[in-house]
């Protein structure tokens, strides 16, 4: 499936883009976090990355839909 | 009250939203942009702010409601900014009442732990050779 | 900044007068006035302070000299009425910055306990049917 | 000696007045005790009571002169 992830932070900078397009083949976020990873190494490199699936921490084995609104969610740092 | 800005924030305003008759006790935590970058040894020249706006609001209400549960909170009130800062600029504004003064001590504590920890906002530090996000590497 | 006064605390003066460039974090408690004597399950009318005066400043500098020199206070303020006060009012306002945040929390919270326990300062609360100066007897 | 003792909160109440003289025949802050307890019984219902010399809190033993500033403390209830 076709998903739309919002990147923030350094992850915007990394994907060059605030809205990136990916083909997934997995269903999960798992998955998504393969893929991510392969895609962009840099990623790895991060202190945490979260993935955020319609507004709220998502676990590994959620699963995804289109429709979702996903989001990468790197080391926040308010306040 | 919570609110994202990026106007300067009125501490003034997030203090009265946080006053209650019933309290006896309101404690306020104010995060202002400090001048140096102590790990870094750098002169921090300016803050940038970046949140994903509807999530962050979402995770200060989860903040909030473990708050109320755990202490007897009359009113609390947040701001925090999204504007770019400099130096002595107020970054965010957390106030809360209790009808003791200990509770908003320790609720305003945790709730800028908490926000620390787990809302969706970013900050970038821009120094004078270069600019980083915070804590995004080790 | 020490202030003892019969005028409306303004609160921003205090906060602002314990801003400092190398702090990042300033803790503020505001002391008001609370509608209701649990205890004595009385309703609250007024509120009266008297102080003496040199001995209170003597008093607080002390306390902030204990303070300044367990954390690294890089600015504070102190604010106490002396004024007839009605329910909600300010009564006292603190306000410490730190370089971190768990520091600031900490010093003030150790002023205002100490504040209460040795500056001499007397409140008297008005009921709707008397008074009664707090804590005098048991 | 002639002292003159200040008073504050709930003692100007059970001394009648805020500038009390008073003929003390000792010389420490214990003796003083003594005398105004002997006085003024209702001081010693108060939950405690210092007495302070010359703008500080002053310990039993301390010695009184007729120029020192002499004040009484009550609970002290600020904040």
């Amino acid at each position: 499936m076709q998903l739309t992830i919002k990147t923030f932070g350094i992850t915007s900078e990394i994907m060059s883009g605030k809205n990136v397009t990916m083909e997934l083949a997995g269903t999960t976020v798992a998955d998504l976090r393969k893929a991510l990873s392969a895609k962009y190494p840099s990623l790895d490199k991060l202190n945490s990355l979260f993935i955020a699936v319609n507004r709220a921490y998502a676990e590994d084995a959620t699963t995804l839909k289109e429709t979702d609104e996903i989001a990468l969610i790197p080391p926040v740092s308010g306040g | 009250m919570i609110k994202l800005t990026d106007k300067p924030i009125d501490v003034s305003k997030v203090i009265e939203a946080a006053k209650h008759p019933t309290a006896g006790g309101l404690n306020v935590f104010i995060g202002t942009v400090r001048d140096f970058h102590k790990q870094k040894n750098k002169r921090v020249v300016r803050l940038e702010f970046e949140a994903y706006e509807p999530m962050a609001i979402t995770e200060i209400q989860k903040i909030a409601a473990v708050a109320i549960d755990r202490w007897d909170i009359k009113a609390w009130a947040i701001s925090h900014s999204l504007a770019k800062l400099n130096v002595g600029e107020v970054a965010v504004v957390i106030a809360v009442s209790t009808a003791h003064r200990k509770a908003s001590f320790e609720a305003c504590q945790f709730i800028i732990d908490q926000l620390k920890e787990k809302v969706p906002i970013w900050k970038k530090e821009i120094f004078e050779d270069g600019e980083e996000w915070v804590s995004a590497h080790p």
